[in-house]
């Protein structure tokens, strides 16, 4: 049962990728595309999880830990460079 | 043990006149010819010995592998070259002393000569025949420096340059036939060549040999069609002349051809080459001597046809042509020497060497004329001169030739052709020179030369003389000895006589006698005639070649070579795309028979994401930005997919570097340009879009054909001994830091060593930061939006925590120093990001330097610390503890190796990232760029 | 009122907190460890902070935050009722709400809570940090929106940081 | 007792000396940097003599890193080749450094850390015996080189630099691949363990390995300047800052060691179905790289690009020994190669002072003011293109002549290699009195003797006369020398001795 | 032990299906600004419930607590709205579109000009 | 699942190359960045795909090779570092040179009128 629930999920989850994939590819303004960037970064972070779960091995925990992480500071960065060019200054 | 000396005293000579550079000029003329007139004196001492038929041989090992020895060889041809090279070089040294003037470097010129008379001596005396080509080349080099010695004359340059091409081409040409002749003996030694001259001239490679090694000969020796760089190292100092066109230089081709006499001769090759190339070449430069004004231009054509005389005579295949040969090149020596010192003397004199300004100097010097005028006339070939007698034997020689067949009455009929010329030049010198009016408007007023300077002129003459009039007496056993070393036979019959009764010869003398001075009396019509040609220029022409060499060379590297680096990466690509076509095809199952995974969902559309952002960041590619964020797209799938395939390591690592890596293109993108111009032609596209096609097909086969079979791989070590004997249980950490440790030492190397030239990099950089973005919207006033900071420092400490968390396990869990670091890194990234650079420096005083260096350094003690226990470097340590509350823990050496790669990891990441944010100075526009 | 050992005793509990969850343990060494963490990393990073209000209501803050958690589920519910729904009934609109609040950490919250909550995100704070943008999915009422948030967020904020 | 550690200094110590020149107190003085670096060079050379000595005497000397045995461990190998690079190595640092020390040091920053690292990525790619560590001594030699490339700065050896990276990169790129391939069929990374392994593979695995090793062959190609991959030499050599160049003299022999070593070893003679690889594409691209030297030589407007040509006829002229991969070949080879690094490297350096003398003009053929210490430098010059040339009495043609003499063993192969080899000699001859008669005859007397250029300063010229004075040495030594090399160029063959000891060691 | 089961299946659908939703919000609501909605509050309930998922699913599996996935959670609460934020302000900047009917117009033009006109504005309604 | 990832790692390379080879630093070096996540994947698949056998000693029963994955990690930090260091040069040469051309000079080529 838990199976099957993982296997449908993982099928959202594999849609939810793509659709945010779409709105990357297809914009229009470039915030769009870093929302959509930031959305497939926690979509990533939901199929690692899942995936761990899947494999009933923890070892993966971290890999969501640090996009948690790491995506936030790619997304503040981009933005800082459409706001000022310069993202450190 | 003399023997050794011989060439050794000259050639620790050219040294002598550099270390008395501060004497007097007599008395350097006296030390540098000291040695030298040692080393004559040593030959002397030989005499003995060689005239009874000896071959004096010393030898000394020096490169085995090579066969290559110091052996030196005495013989009787050997001898006479020494004694020509060394008497005539003692003149000449004299002579040298009174014609160079206060202006010229007289110790360098002599260092020089001496140079060249030891390469001279090297040549004739060598017992190993590579040894041979060594001195060899030693002479055109040194007469390279020579004949450039007053290089602030352009034809000097030009002739030294030429001759050193021409004659340098020769040697490479010799050296190849003498490896040939060594290959086929089986050593170089010169006595065992010269003993298996049957088996050189039946081997397959004889003809090639021959060819190569007369090509060494007759570029040195002005052969035709060779010749035309002789009379374009007149531009020499007249010493150096006399020295190079008597008895050295030229003479060494003569040598060459005489020494291998035995070896190489007495085939129809040898004559057809031989013969034939003397006798044009006897003819050619007759034939222009007699046009030439310039005095030394006149001699230099003669020597270029009596050069020819020899050669023809060695042609033929005869014993007596052999002896005539050897003779004539003793009397050659010495005429030619005289005449050209005469001819100095006369330039030195009068200021110019031309015979249209220079006409009755009889009455000025009449002493020097009389000198001029016997060696003319031994040139002549006129009786009681030394010239007479080998002119005799060449005549005789010519006669009695039959190898022509039917047409072999050819060869005396030019001969005495080439001869009727040669009078009448020797006729053109002495008249035109010495009488025939008042000379015209002379730089100078011309009187005799100093006492001294004559001396060596008087010398030689007198040898004319002596040698002309008792022959047999004077050079009678010396002949001899040096003709049945050449031949290295019995001799044959012959006599040394001035007169042989009325004969044939005779005749001949005569007629070419009366020829001469015919042809010179009526001279006028024949120089109208000549007139009509133009007389080309060798040195222009040369001159002509090399530039049109140069230049053709010149395009095809700016064809080839278009500094495109689009281009350079394609072929790199290309050619191993072909290098790697062969094997593919022998490939014949791309499928192995590995158990394949099974594909699912999740990975198929990881795949499909993967796939789709690749294009897509191609197809953006113009549009930067955008380009950019669909990479970190790519890079998340494929951290995914490190994950999804049991590399949690590789996918925390994958994820930190490549946010940096985004931040890091962020902060370059600002400086350049947003978007990519459309400028790559549609054919371009195609091309590249089929290389990187084709390049896609074949790594993806490679991978598919690789990974679907088995593999017995050594990891199975790493698995057992990781904990047993790395304690750790990740293994992949294990490997990093202890099985691999130097792997990683060079690593954390690389990036230290990257942060350092990015630092040199930004240093001096001179860039300024846009005042507005791409579209010209000026930037948001706001510089650190309040909610981004406030957030950033206060995940600052979490982020820290995590690292450590990260690094702590890294032993036994995925983690690790590397990632730690990194997430470090980011974390106070994100501070500068968020509060920007200056608020950061005021409070967080780190020197990136030195913690680079202190990573690496503490990463390299580290491993060095097992030295201490006599183990090999990185050999690692690990041992478990356990306190009371705490319970068991573990500590490892690996562990402190990690922190160094932390370190450094940190430092670089830092170095790299703040001070690119340290570099925009002043608001002022983009560089305009005019694109 | 900062101690010296402590500077940032709310981080320092964080931190002590966080470590025992990674390790997933409360083993005796882990929780030496994470004391030890949690009162060096703070040492450590305290040159890099802007001097920061401290809570004064903790319980009240705990309050705040399970409200805001329950105020998220809702939020989820109706977004994705919203999100599914048909488009035409969406009016969305911008709102500026005036800040009585004062500070960088309680403002930051305040705007935090808002983007997190129904229906809402923080766009922008002015510069004077007088106002607060706001862009509202379904915007019903201007000013209901404000009092609610005012009311029911930044009413306590102000509480739990006395300001 | 240091002794069993000989085959990791010459990597570990260069690079602590590197890292300690970018900590105080030594950081902060220029004059502390040079005596430091100056006196590791000593060091370094020493260390050289020494390895050379052990190899020699002893024979093959094996250091297992971490003290774990072969195939697992990574391996370094000290046999007679690999200490004649290290001593080679060793050798042209000191020059380069000393030349440096003449004042190119301080026209930017971390010279001296840089050329340190720089020269353990070298040592350490010579030394190692494991396919993957020498990747990453390549990289570490690269970076290095990277860096040192723009030291200095200026619109050329920036663009300069964009070429070469970006080559590089791509070449490292390739090497993965073919790391990733060979890995992948063979399962190891010890070079010798890859050898073993060879033999029990099926045709398929076979041809998958031979896509790895012809790749490996571009790889090598890239750094050597194997044709067509030698476009970014000239320009990269001659925008380097003098002592960068002399030091660079090195990296296209680090190319031709590693095919020596790697396509002799694995691809080499006794790898049955793979045994001769590369031969087939060495030969055509080995001659034309000779030929495409020569006509660079002729065509060079400059001393520099001239010099970065003539590395260029060296390299072909190695490569086609190492096409002709007989011991003899190999022998005269391993000579001809130390010669022409030392003195490329001195004519670089040449080159750089000589155009300092002459002012505006450089080092270009053209008419300028005469160079201060004609006799010094032209001397020097004299040396350096004889030896170079090929032209006796200098190293140049020994090497040259065992070469010919190799290439005569296979009559064959003669008749393409000698007129190759004689005529490239001949065009460097041209070239070279071009250049002298330029540079030191034609002298425009417009700028005589001025006083803003001051004679070149006693550093400078020691560091080139100190390469300089190898090659009359590599002469008059030339026996044992030789005899030297030939030993090595055996050892290098004699694959099986090789194997049995190393992987005997893992069996231990 | 099937109702933990059911419960997991539960959590594991529910955080799925807002994760789905979120993506479906990205890639189908009409402007910017709309979309910035979706992921931020999708995906922290999304993300949660699968993180709830996974510790009950980890502490039954390993027979002990596993509670760190809560970190997770902690990080996105404190960031997400950060992203929300500089992606709005991003977007104010570079005056991304708006829906025609998007009320408050004015408010959106004022925030981007940084004046503080807006009182007025107010005023007007 | 093998041919899956041999297309995606061949896919990955012709986008790399292709980029490699545009005439501008900033493509260039997003292509080059492209290129080493396809050779990183190679070089990681040397040891073959495993799914769910992290080499984490008593994590799972069957084991992928570590080894591959170790000499990934090294190329991946070589990757950055070299990544970096062409970024930062890229900048110096439109900072020395004016234009972000690689080879420092805009091409002449009758290219832009042809279109
Ligand atoms: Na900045
Ligand atoms: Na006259």
């Amino acid at each position: 049962m838990l199976n099957t629930a993982l296997f449908l999920v993982s099928g959202m989850i594999a849609l939810a990728l793509l659709l945010s994939l779409w709105r990357l590819i297809r914009g229009t303004s470039i915030a769009d595309r870093i929302l959509a960037l930031d959305t497939l970064y926690i979509n990533s972070i939901a199929l690692i999880i899942i995936l761990g779960m899947y494999m009933g091995s923890p070892l993966y925990f971290e890999a969501a830990l640090l996009i948690a992480l790491l995506g936030f500071v790619s997304t503040a960065a981009l933005c800082k460079y459409l706001l000022r060019g310069d993202i450190i200054e | 043990m003399g023997l050794l000396w011989i060439p050794l005293l000259p050639m620790l000579g050219t040294l002598v006149p550099l270390l008395v550079a501060r004497f007097s000029r007599s008395s350097i003329a006296f030390f540098t010819a000291l040695l030298p007139a040692i080393a004559l004196f040593l030959l002397f001492q030989q005499a003995p010995a060689v005239f009874s038929g000896e071959v004096l041989t010393t030898s000394f090992e020096w490169i085995p592998l090579a066969g290559l020895e110091v052996a030196f060889r005495l013989d009787g041809l050997a001898w006479l070259f020494a004694l020509l090279i060394l008497g005539i070089g003692q003149l000449i040294i004299l002579y040298a002393r009174y014609y160079l003037s206060e202006k010229d470097n007289m110790p360098l010129f002599y260092s020089y000569l001496i140079l060249f008379m030891t390469a001279m001596l090297g040549i004739v005396l060598s017992g190993n025949i590579i040894q041979l080509w060594f001195f060899w080349e030693l002479t055109s080099i040194s007469s390279f420096l020579l004949i450039g010695f007053w290089s602030h004359k352009t034809e000097a340059r030009k002739g030294a340059r030429m001759a050193l091409t021409v004659t340098g081409a020769g040697g490479l040409a010799l050296l190849a036939g003498l490896l040939l002749v060594g290959d086929i003996v089986g050593s170089y030694d010169l006595s065992l060549v010269l003993a298996s001259g049957d088996l050189i001239r039946e081997h397959a490679a004889y003809p090639v040999a021959l060819v190569l090694i007369l090509l060494g000969a007759f570029t040195k020796s002005a052969q035709f069609p060779f010749h035309f760089w002789l009379p374009q190292a007149m531009s020499a100092p007249t010493p150096v002349s006399a020295y190079l066109h008597s008895a050295t230089m030229v003479k060494a081709g003569i040598f060459l051809m005489a020494r291998f006499y035995p070896v190489l001769s007495g085939t129809e090759l040898w004559f057809l080459i031989v013969s034939m190339t003397g006798l044009a070449t006897l003819l050619l430069g007759a034939y222009v001597a007699l046009f030439k004004h310039d005095i030394k231009g006149l001699l230099a054509y003669s020597t270029i046809s009596h050069l020819g005389l020899i050669t023809l005579l060695l042609g033929m295949n005869t014993q007596l042509s052999t002896v005539a040969a050897i003779f004539h090149i003793m009397n050659h020596a010495v005429f030619k020497a005289s005449l050209f010192m005469a001819a100095g003397i006369i330039d030195h004199e009068t200021g110019t060497r031309d015979m249209r300004q220079l006409n009755g100097l009889w009455k000025y010097m009449p002493h020097t004329a009389t000198l001029a005028m016997v060696g003319a006339a031994s040139m002549a070939g006129v009786p009681l001169f030394n010239g007479f007698l080998s002119k005799e034997m060449f005549f005789a020689e010519t006669l009695h030739q039959v190898t022509l067949g039917s047409l072999s009455w050819m060869v005396p009929v030019l001969a005495t052709l080439g001869t009727v010329f040669s009078v009448a030049y020797s006729a053109r010198f002495i008249h035109d020179v010495f009488f025939n009016g008042e000379p015209i408007n002379l730089p100078k007023t011309p009187h005799e030369a100093p006492r001294f300077m004559r001396i060596p002129v008087e010398v030689l003459v007198a040898l004319c003389l002596l040698v002309g009039i008792f022959p047999s007496f004077i050079v009678g056993p010396l002949l001899a000895t040096a003709s049945g070393a050449t031949l290295g036979t019995a001799l044959p019959e012959y006599n040394l006589a001035i007169w042989h009764g009325f004969n044939l010869p005779l005749l001949m003398s005569f007629l070419a006698m009366l020829g001469g001075l015919v042809i010179y009396y009526n001279r006028k019509y024949l120089f109208r005639f000549q007139a009509q040609f133009p007389e080309p220029d060798a040195k222009l022409i040369f001159e002509w070649l090399m530039q049109r060499l140069v230049n053709s060379c010149h395009n095809i590297m700016q064809t080839l070579e278009n500094n495109a680096l689009q281009r350079y990466v394609y072929l790199l690509i290309f050619l191993s795309m072909i290098l790697m076509a062969g094997p593919m095809i022998d490939l014949h199952t791309t499928e192995g028979h590995k158990s394949q995974i099974p594909i699912d969902a999740l990975t198929l559309i990881g795949a499909i994401i993967l796939a789709i952002a690749a294009i897509a960041t191609v197809l953006f590619n113009r549009k930067r930005l955008v380009s950019l964020i669909c990479l970190s797209v790519v890079g998340l799938i494929v951290s995914l997919a490190f994950a999804r395939f049991s590399a949690p390591d590789l996918a925390l690592t994958q994820l930190s570097v490549e946010v940096v890596t985004m931040i890091l293109m962020l902060l370059a993108l600002f400086f350049l340009p947003q978007n990519t111009p459309k400028e790559s032609h549609p054919r371009r596209l195609v091309r590249d879009l089929g290389l990187a096609g084709i390049v896609g097909g074949v790594i993806g086969t490679i991978n598919y054909a690789m990974i679907t079979r088995p593999l017995e791989s050594i990891s199975w070590f790493y698995l057992e001994n990781s904990k047993i004997g790395g304690g750790g249980t990740n293994v992949v950490n294990v490997i990093l830091v202890d099985f691999r440790g130097l792997d990683t030492l060079g690593e954390i190397s690389v990036l230290g060593i990257a942060a350092l030239g990015i630092f040199k990099l930004i240093v001096r950089m001179r860039l300024y930061m846009p005042s507005s973005d791409s579209t010209g919207r000026p930037w948001a006033t706001g510089r650190y939006p309040m909610m981004l900071s406030v957030v950033s420092q206060n995940l600052l400490p979490l982020a820290l925590l995590v690292s450590i968390y990260i690094f702590l396990r890294g032993h036994n869990m995925p983690g690790g120093g590397f990632i730690a670091g990194l997430i470090t890194a980011v974390a106070i990234i994100q501070q500068y990001i968020a509060h920007g650079v200056d608020w950061i420096k005021d409070r967080l005083r780190i020197n990136y330097q030195w913690l680079i260096a202190c990573g690496i350094l503490t990463a390299t003690l580290t491993g060095m610390g097992s030295w201490f226990f006599d183990r090999p470097f990185l050999t690692s340590w690990f041992d478990y503890f356990s306190l009371p509350i705490f319970g068991k823990f573990e500590l490892a050496s690996a562990m402190l190796f990690d922190l160094g790669v932390y370190l450094t990891v940190i430092g670089a990441t830092l170095m790299i990232l703040a001070n690119l944010g340290k570099l925009t100075t002043s608001h002022s526009p983009a560089i305009k760029e005019n694109s | 009122m900062r101690s010296r050992l402590l500077p940032m005793p709310v981080q320092s509990a964080l931190l002590f907190v966080v470590w025992l969850l990674m390790n997933n343990t409360i083993a005796a060494g882990h929780i030496f460890l994470a004391t030890v963490f949690a009162v060096v990393i703070p040492l450590l990073v305290n040159c890099l902070q802007h001097p920061q209000p401290t809570i004064r209501r903790p319980f009240l803050a705990v309050r705040y935050f399970l409200l805001v958690l329950m105020d998220i589920f809702m939020a989820n519910m109706q977004v994705a009722v919203l999100i599914l729904g048909p488009l035409r009934k969406m009016n969305p609109g911008f709102v500026a709400v005036p800040l009585d609040l004062k500070g960088n950490l309680p403002i930051t919250l305040l705007a935090s809570t808002v983007s997190l909550t129904p229906g809402t995100v923080s766009c922008d704070i002015s510069e004077d940090h007088c106002w607060l943008y706001i862009h509202a999915l379904n915007l019903v009422s201007e000013q209901a929106l404000i009092d609610s948030i005012k009311t029911r967020y930044e009413a306590p904020l102000k509480e739990i940081f006395g300001c | 007792m240091m002794q069993q550690h000989l085959p990791l200094l010459p990597v570990i110590f260069p690079l602590i000396i590197g890292t300690l020149l970018l900590l105080p107190p030594i950081a902060n003085s220029l004059m502390r940097q040079r005596s430091v670096t100056l006196l590791a060079s000593l060091v370094i050379i020493a260390l050289g003599i020494w390895m050379i000595q052990v190899a020699h005497l002893e024979g093959i000397q094996l250091y297992f890193l971490g003290d774990w045995k072969p195939p697992f461990g990574i391996l370094l190998v000290l046999d007679r080749t690999s200490a004649l690079m290290v001593l080679l190595t060793s050798l042209l640092t000191l020059g380069a450094l000393l030349y440096a020390t003449g004042g190119d040091d301080n026209t930017g920053m971390h010279f001296y850390p840089l050329f340190m690292f720089q020269v353990a990525g070298v040592n350490g790619a010579f030394l190692t015996g494991d396919l993957f560590n020498l990747f990453v001594f390549f990289e570490v030699l690269l970076m290095a080189s990277y860096s040192l490339l723009i030291h200095g700065g200026g619109k050329q050896r920036t663009q300069a630099a964009m070429h070469y990276v970006v080559l590089n990169l791509v070449g490292s790129a390739f090497f993965l691949f073919a790391l990733g391939i060979l890995y992948g069929t063979l399962g190891t990374l010890n070079m010798a363990d890859m050898a073993a392994r060879v033999h029990h593979l099926n045709p398929d695995e076979l041809a998958l390995v031979k896509t790895g090793g012809l790749l490996l062959l571009v790889v090598f190609g890239l750094k050597s300047a194997l044709l067509p991959l030698q476009f970014w030499l000239p320009r990269t050599y001659s925008a380097a800052s003098a002592p960068v160049a002399a030091l660079f003299a090195i990296m296209t022999k680090v190319g031709i060691y590693s095919i020596l070593r790697v396509h002799t070893l694995i691809f080499g003679p006794e790898a049955g179905e793979l045994a001769n690889l590369i031969q087939p594409w060495l030969w055509p691209l080995s001659l034309l790289t000779l030929a495409i030297g020569a006509v660079g030589a002729l065509a060079s407007p400059s001393l520099r690009m001239l010099a970065a040509n003539l590395v260029i006829i060296s390299v072909g002229t190695l490569l086609i020994a190492a096409a002709i991969a007989t011991p003899q070949a190999i022998g005269a080879a391993l000579y001809y190669l130390v010669h022409s690094t030392l003195v490329a490297a001195a004519l670089f350096l040449l080159a750089d002072a000589i155009g300092e003398q002459r002012g505006k003009p450089g080092d270009r053929f053209v008419a300028a003011r005469r160079v201060q210490q004609p006799i010094l430098l032209g001397t020097a010059f004299f040396v350096a293109a004889l030896s170079v040339a090929g032209m006796p009495p200098f190293s140049g043609f020994i090497g040259k002549l065992m070469l010919l003499q190799a290439a005569g063993q296979t009559s064959l192969i003669a008749s393409w290699v000698w007129p190759a080899i004689l005529i490239s000699s001949l065009a460097a001859i041209i070239a070279l009195s071009r250049a002298g008669t330029s540079l030191f005859w034609r002298v425009n007397n417009r700028g005589n003797i001025s006083a803003e250029v001051k004679p070149l300063p006693l550093l400078k010229l020691s560091g080139i006369w100190f390469l300089l004075a190898c090659s009359p040495l590599m002469v008059i030594f030339a026996g044992s020398i030789t005899e030297y090399t030939q030993l090595a160029a055996e050892q290098l063959f004699d694959i099986q001795t090789t194997l049995d000891l190393i992987l005997q060691q893992g069996d231990k | 032990m099937n109702w933990i089961e059911l419960i997991l299946s539960f959590f594991v659908l529910l955080g799925g299906l807002f994760m789905l939703i979120g993506s479906i919000g990205v890639a189908r609501l009409p402007d910017f600004y709309m979309r910035l909605h979706a992921p931020t509050k999708a995906t922290t309930l999304g993300v949660g419930s699968l993180l709830i998922a996974s510790m009950i699913f980890f502490s039954l599996k390993n027979s002990m607590f596993s509670i760190h996935e809560v970190l997770i959670t902690i990080f996105l609460f404190i960031t997400a709205p950060v992203s929300a934020h500089m992606m709005a302000k991003a977007a104010l900047h570079l005056n991304t579109k708006t829906l025609a009917r998007t009320q408050g117009f004015s408010v959106q033009k004022a925030a981007t000009k940084r004046s503080n006109k807006p009182k007025k504005d107010l005023a007007n309604q | 699942m093998e041919a899956l990832f041999a297309f995606s790692i061949g896919l990955l390379t012709a986008s790399g190359v292709f980029l490699t080879l545009r005439g501008r630093t900033f493509p260039v070096a997003v292509g080059i960045t492209l290129l080493s996540y396809a050779v990183n994947l190679f070089l990681f698949s040397s040891g073959r795909l495993t799914i769910n056998g992290a080499a984490v000693l008593g994590a799972s029963e069957v084991y992928t090779d570590p080894v591959p994955q170790a000499l990934v990690l090294t190329a991946i930090v070589i990757g950055f570092a070299m990544t970096a260091f062409l970024l930062i040069l890229a900048m110096r040469s439109r900072a020395d040179l004016g234009n972000d051309h690689v080879d420092g000079r805009l091409p002449i080529e009758p290219e832009e009128k042809k279109k």
